[in-house]
């Protein structure tokens, strides 16, 4: 299969996503963010970065790449759209997601690794992850801290629609030690279609034990299968 | 020629140039130079630029072997690290605009030195940042720190270059003077290496990137004079940067890297287009001819003196022929750059710079860079040096028991967990951090190798205060133990001098005795220097800073398989001293926490000692024997033992009763002694007898001290701690109530 | 006619406002204890061309609508004034 | 008495604004080509007690001096008003 790699003037993690996916044996292409062609990808990924320099807030500019069309688009016909870290900013900017990431209540940049519940393996995203499994992979982000109003919260719990929850290590609450302040500890979340994930820790760079973990190869497995079974996603009752 | 300039004192004062200096340009030139002219020759004849003072000490620093690609004299120095690869780098300071504004100053620092990389090709791989401030327990050093850690992070992070390491250390010398050290590493092949000398006469210069502005106008003459009072009235002399701009603009030029149409880049510095377009012109013998107006201006009404002096970040000049000059600029369009064509390469060997049509400036490239007018101080031993020398550091008994001292020392600012500090920087963007901060050197993968490159900054000037050549010569060994620990082999070094104000007799001596220290060290260790950066004037109400000689240093591991890890990794290990048995109390952080004061013989250093244990220590690693090493620096043996109990998340029992022997102070000696050429490695029991056997080989000493595991710390008869309490003071060290 | 629009971006009242918090914090220590509520916001300055101020108005109404402002969590508010040419304005760069 | 004062830290003119330059970028490809000269500063809101006008002034500029805005880099601006409570006061985000 094919993931496309968006590329926004300022993105920088498309590199490291190039590699995940090559370690797990397919082929990626990049998107440039002025092009509408998704070259025939089979998942887009929005990779991590500060596109536009994330000036005036993250995400906003790059939400208006004539490449985003496109993505709209594809996210519509059921396509599957990964977005990591400023990946996430810019879904929720485009309201492909709902909610909005803002700075981390500690005020500073973190880049550390985090454990993350896995919430739901209903998703293309998440199906070869362990329901309840903890995942270790890194963040490293100033602006990752998810805000949206109750009934929006309540309605991603609802229809189980948060991925993954940052957790202690041993999966316990979170508490003092999140590394954003999101509300009800949301790392990550998928659209009503579920086809659309946005997460803000960084998979990409859990891709080898030789630095550190491999926990975020479920994520890019999950989609290769997803992609091959074609299977449509629906919550389980 | 538009008319000279009647010159005052304050007009010199503004180009910082002295009267005798002033004569000898008009002398040089044959009549008076225009106001542009004067700028001109004032930013290149300052230090920062110039090196008027320290060229002549730098020259004897040793430049050259097997694997230097690139020496000093080019943006950054290279060196080779198989593959066909090239590893470039350098470090530079932003001392002066970080103590005037944190932020901004130390993100421009960032900036600067991650495009004296890219400038040659490179991509950057990784930064380090070596830090000084004063007392930690003083808000406003605090104050300072949060802001140019804030700043380092958001122009490295933003630009996605993780910053894998460096240093921090906080002294009562710096209160006035921060010192914020940047270095950047990059990797390119060697086929591609850019440099910065403009060749063929008729080719176009192109200059690329931001607009510029007025900012930072006599930011080089700035770094050279004393910070004082009215320094405040010079501050639009700091810059803010554009992190994204300067991402565009490295992408663009580590493609354009190994280009035949690119004849040649260099960034703009210090000193703007000034200094970039007659150093350009002067490394390829030719000269070079542009027109200010039609440089993109980000403000209306600027003067050709300003746009020449401009300090305006993220630009860059370009030589290219003149065919190739319209497909070149579309690759910078694609990333929405936009550049102009403002002049061209001559033949005749002089900066020419015009208005329109009305020539500024028409000077000799020779005048500006090879007239240098070089200063030569006198040298001066300062006379309170003995005094401190001959303070007997076993004369002051220990205030606190072993224990608690340990406890202490762990979570003191100099030696607690930088955790705080590197948590905001990226350190893993690239996903080739293989050793991530907390460790001793970084360690980087290198596609397309099975190698890696190990990166780290030193330099305790608690030593240097006392003996700025010993200090010196032990900043290059500590770089080169950080390197040796993790695996690798030293290959070369960069460095930034940091002091006070040269015309000082005394500072002046502090300079030459550290060069003459790091080139000892360098030639016995066979590292040779590369590239650096000399940052003087750091001083404020005439108080300089302690000399600090910060060493950045790269080493090569041919096989990543072969890395070690600074934590012990097992239990029931062997732990093993490498190295001496010391007990240099004088200089230690021991000292300055247990009683307040830097004096006594500084620690003892025997260069082939230093050179024998580091290769023993490497072969072990090599012969996969270790399954821990770490190096003895501050706080020392007992120190080194709580990191590698902490990082290893186990316990350790030392059972050698030495440390049980004689007064509080001796046992503090042995204990807490920074003696150098040591490592503390652990090892399975049955490796034992290969490590002694290659320690002999190198007539190297091996102590077996005792054997880790468990989850307290022990020394018998001396101390026993919980590693969880150790672990908790390590932590908390840099965590002050916000 | 030339207006300068100043635009105001807050953070809606029930949004968290960690760094309007740390602000006052840092008021408070430094002794201005009659400092209550800081909240953080943007400030957006601009030079805006048009023929009306209602048709500027309108315009820049859109340009937070579109841009400058995320509806999820910020309020926005718009001030406008004929411009004075004061300040000086960047030049194209001559060809 | 309870004052709303209103401080707008913006970056001298003759300083670099990388955010301004983004946004106005931003502006224009969205078709907003009226825009000129975009700055982006902060916008600092609390309310303050005091006696009167002109002491509750000077205590902000104070306050700007001491710790809101950087001199070397910015400027500040203070607009006071009497504090009428209107607005809801800002709560905890729900749990
Ligand atoms: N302390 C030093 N040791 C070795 N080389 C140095 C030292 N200081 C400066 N250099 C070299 O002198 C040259 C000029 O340095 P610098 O003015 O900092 O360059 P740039 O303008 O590119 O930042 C570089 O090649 C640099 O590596
Ligand atoms: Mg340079």
């Amino acid at each position: 299969m094919r993931f496309g790699i968006a590329v926004f003037p300022g993105t920088w993690s498309d590199g490291d996503c190039a590699r995940a996916v090559e370690v797990l044996g397919h082929q990626s292409v990049r998107l440039w963010h002025r092009d509408g062609d998704l070259q025939g990808s089979d998942c887009v990924i929005l990779p991590g970065g500060f596109a536009y320099g994330d000036h005036l807030r993250t995400g906003a500019v790059a939400r208006f790449a004539p490449l985003m069309d496109s993505v709209q688009e594809f996210a519509a016909a059921g396509g599957l759209v990964l977005g990591i870290c400023n990946g996430f900013q810019i879904l929720c900017e485009a309201h492909l997601l709902p909610g909005a990431l803002t700075r981390n209540a500690s005020l500073e940049f973190r880049c550390e690794t985090t454990w993350l519940r896995v919430e739901t393996v209903d998703t293309p995203f998440t199906r070869d992850c362990e329901r309840d499994g903890v995942l270790a992979i890194p963040v490293s982000h100033g602006e990752g801290r998810f805000v949206a109003d109750p009934s929006t919260l309540d309605r991603l719990e609802a229809e189980h629609r948060v991925a993954f929850r940052y957790v202690a290590r041993d999966g316990s609450a979170v508490g003092e030690a999140s590394p954003n302040g999101s509300m009800r500890d949301i790392a990550g979340i998928v659209s009503e279609g579920r086809n659309v994930l946005g997460m803000m820790p960084h998979p990409e760079r859990a891709a080898e034990p030789l630095l550190g973990s491999d926990d975020g190869m479920h994520i890019f497995r999950s989609v290769v299968e997803a992609v091959a079974k074609r299977t449509a996603f629906t919550v389980a009752p | 020629m538009t008319a000279a300039v009647p010159v005052s004192d304050a007009t010199l004062a503004e180009v910082a140039l002295t009267r005798g200096e002033y004569e000898l340009a008009c002398r040089g030139l044959g009549r008076v130079p225009t106001e542009v002219e004067l700028g001109v020759i004032g930013a290149m004849w300052s230090e920062h630029c110039g090196y008027k003072t320290s060229k002549p000490l730098l020259a004897r620093l040793p430049v050259s072997g097997a694997r230097v690609l690139q020496g000093p004299g080019e943006n950054a120095g290279a060196v080779d690290i198989g593959g066909g690869l090239a590893c470039v780098f350098k470090i530079e300071s932003h001392n002066h605009p970080s103590a005037i504004e944190p932020y901004q100053g130390a993100a421009t620092g960032v900036g600067g030195i991650l495009r004296d990389v890219f400038t040659m090709g490179a991509r950057p791989v990784a930064l380090l940042d070596s830090l000084r401030f004063g007392p930690f327990d003083e808000p406003a050093q605090r104050h300072l720190l949060d802001g140019v850690v804030a700043g380092i992070g958001g122009y490295g992070n933003c630009i996605g270059v993780p910053t894998v390491g460096g240093e921090i250390y906080f002294d009562e010398s710096y209160r006035h003077n921060c010192l914020v050290n940047a270095m950047c590493v990059g990797v390119i092949e060697q086929s591609k290496l850019t440099r910065a000398a403009a060749a063929g006469p008729g080719n176009l210069v192109l200059l690329v990137g931001a607009d510029t502005g007025r900012d930072g106008i006599h930011g080089a003459t700035f770094a050279s004079v004393e910070l004082n009072e009215a320094s405040s009235e010079r501050r639009p002399a700091v810059q803010v940067g554009n992190p994204f701009l300067e991402k565009c603009l490295m992408e663009v030029c580590v493609t354009l890297a190994g280009d035949p149409r690119i004849v040649a880049m260099q960034d703009l510095g210090a000193a703007g287009l000034t200094s970039s377009s007659a150093e350009l012109a002067h490394r390829g013998g030719c000269g070079i001819e542009m027109d200010v107006s039609r440089i993109s201006r980000r403000e209306r009404g600027m003067t050709p003196y300003e746009v020449m002096l401009s300090e305006s970040q993220e630009r860059m000049l370009l030589v290219v022929r003149p065919q190739d000059a319209a497909s070149v600029q579309v690759e910078f369009d694609r990333w929405d750059l936009h550049s102009d064509v403002i002049g061209t390469v001559t033949d005749t060997g002089r900066l020419v710079v015009s208005d329109g049509g009305a020539v500024v400036c028409d000077l000799p490239l020779d005048l500006l860079i090879d007239d240098v007018p070089l200063r030569h101080p006198e040298a001066l031993r300062p006379a309170g040096l003995d005094e401190a020398l001959s303070v007997d550091p076993f004369a002051m008994t220990p205030p606190w028991s072993m224990g608690e001292t340990l406890l202490r020392l762990i979570g003191s600012p100099n030696i607690g967990s930088r955790r705080s500090i590197f948590r905001r920087y990226d350190h893993q963007v690239g996903d080739d951090t293989v050793v991530l901060p907390g460790g001793d050197a970084a360690l980087l993968r290198v596609r397309g190798t099975a190698g890696a490159i190990a990166l780290t900054t030193d330099g305790n000037a608690r030593y240097a205060a006392l003996d700025p050549r010993r200090g010196a010569a032990i900043a290059v060994c500590e770089a080169a133990r950080n390197v040796v620990a993790v695996g690798a082999t030293p290959v070369a070094v960069t460095n930034c001098l940091n002091f006070g104000n040269p015309e000082k007799p005394e500072v002046f001596w502090q300079l030459s005795e550290a060069v003459e220290g790091m080139r000892e060290a360098c030639l016995a260790l066979g590292v040779p220097v590369v590239s650096g950066n000399v940052s003087l004037y750091n001083d404020t109400e005439g108080v300089s800073i302690d000399p600090t000689t910060v060493i950045g240093m790269v080493g090569h591991l041919e096989d990543l398989e072969r890395r070690c890890a600074a934590g012990f990794g097992q239990d029931g290990d062997s732990v093993l001293l490498v190295g001496p048995v010391g007990m240099d109390l004088g200089g230690s952080e021991y000292q300055r926490l247990a009683h307040g004061v830097n004096a006594g013989p500084r620690p003892t250093l025997d260069l082939d000692l230093e050179r024998r244990v580091q290769s023993a220590v490497l072969e072990m690693i090599a012969a996969g024997l270790l399954s821990s090493c770490h190096d003895l620096a501050e706080g020392g043996l007992a120190v080194a033992l709580a990191e590698s109990c902490i990082l290893g998340g186990r316990g350790a029992q030392l059972s050698e009763r030495l440390f049980a022997l004689g007064a509080p102070v001796v046992q503090a000696g042995l204990l807490f002694g920074e003696s150098q050429s040591r490592f503390l490695a652990s090892s399975a029991a049955t490796g034992v007898g290969a490590v002694r056997a290659i320690a002999r080989r190198h007539d190297v000493d091996v102590r077996e001290l005792g054997t880790t595991g468990g989850d307290r710390v022990t020394v018998i008869d001396v101390f026993d701690l919980a590693l969880i309490e150790l672990a908790r003071a390590h932590a908390a060290a840099l965590m002050p109530a916000r | 006619m030339r207006y300068t629009a100043e635009v105001v971006i807050s953070l809606k009242p029930v949004v968290n406002d960690p760094q309007g918090l740390t602000v006052r914090a840092g008021l408070h220590q430094l002794g201005f204890a009659e400092v209550s509520e800081v909240r953080v916001g943007k400030h957006i300055s601009m030079e805006v061309d048009g023929d009306s101020e209602s048709s500027v108005r309108r315009r820049v109404a859109d340009m937070c609508e579109k841009l400058l402002r995320n509806p999820v969590i910020e309020d926005y508010r718009i001030e406008l004034r004929p411009s004075v040419d004061l300040s000086p304005t960047p030049t194209a760069p001559p060809a």
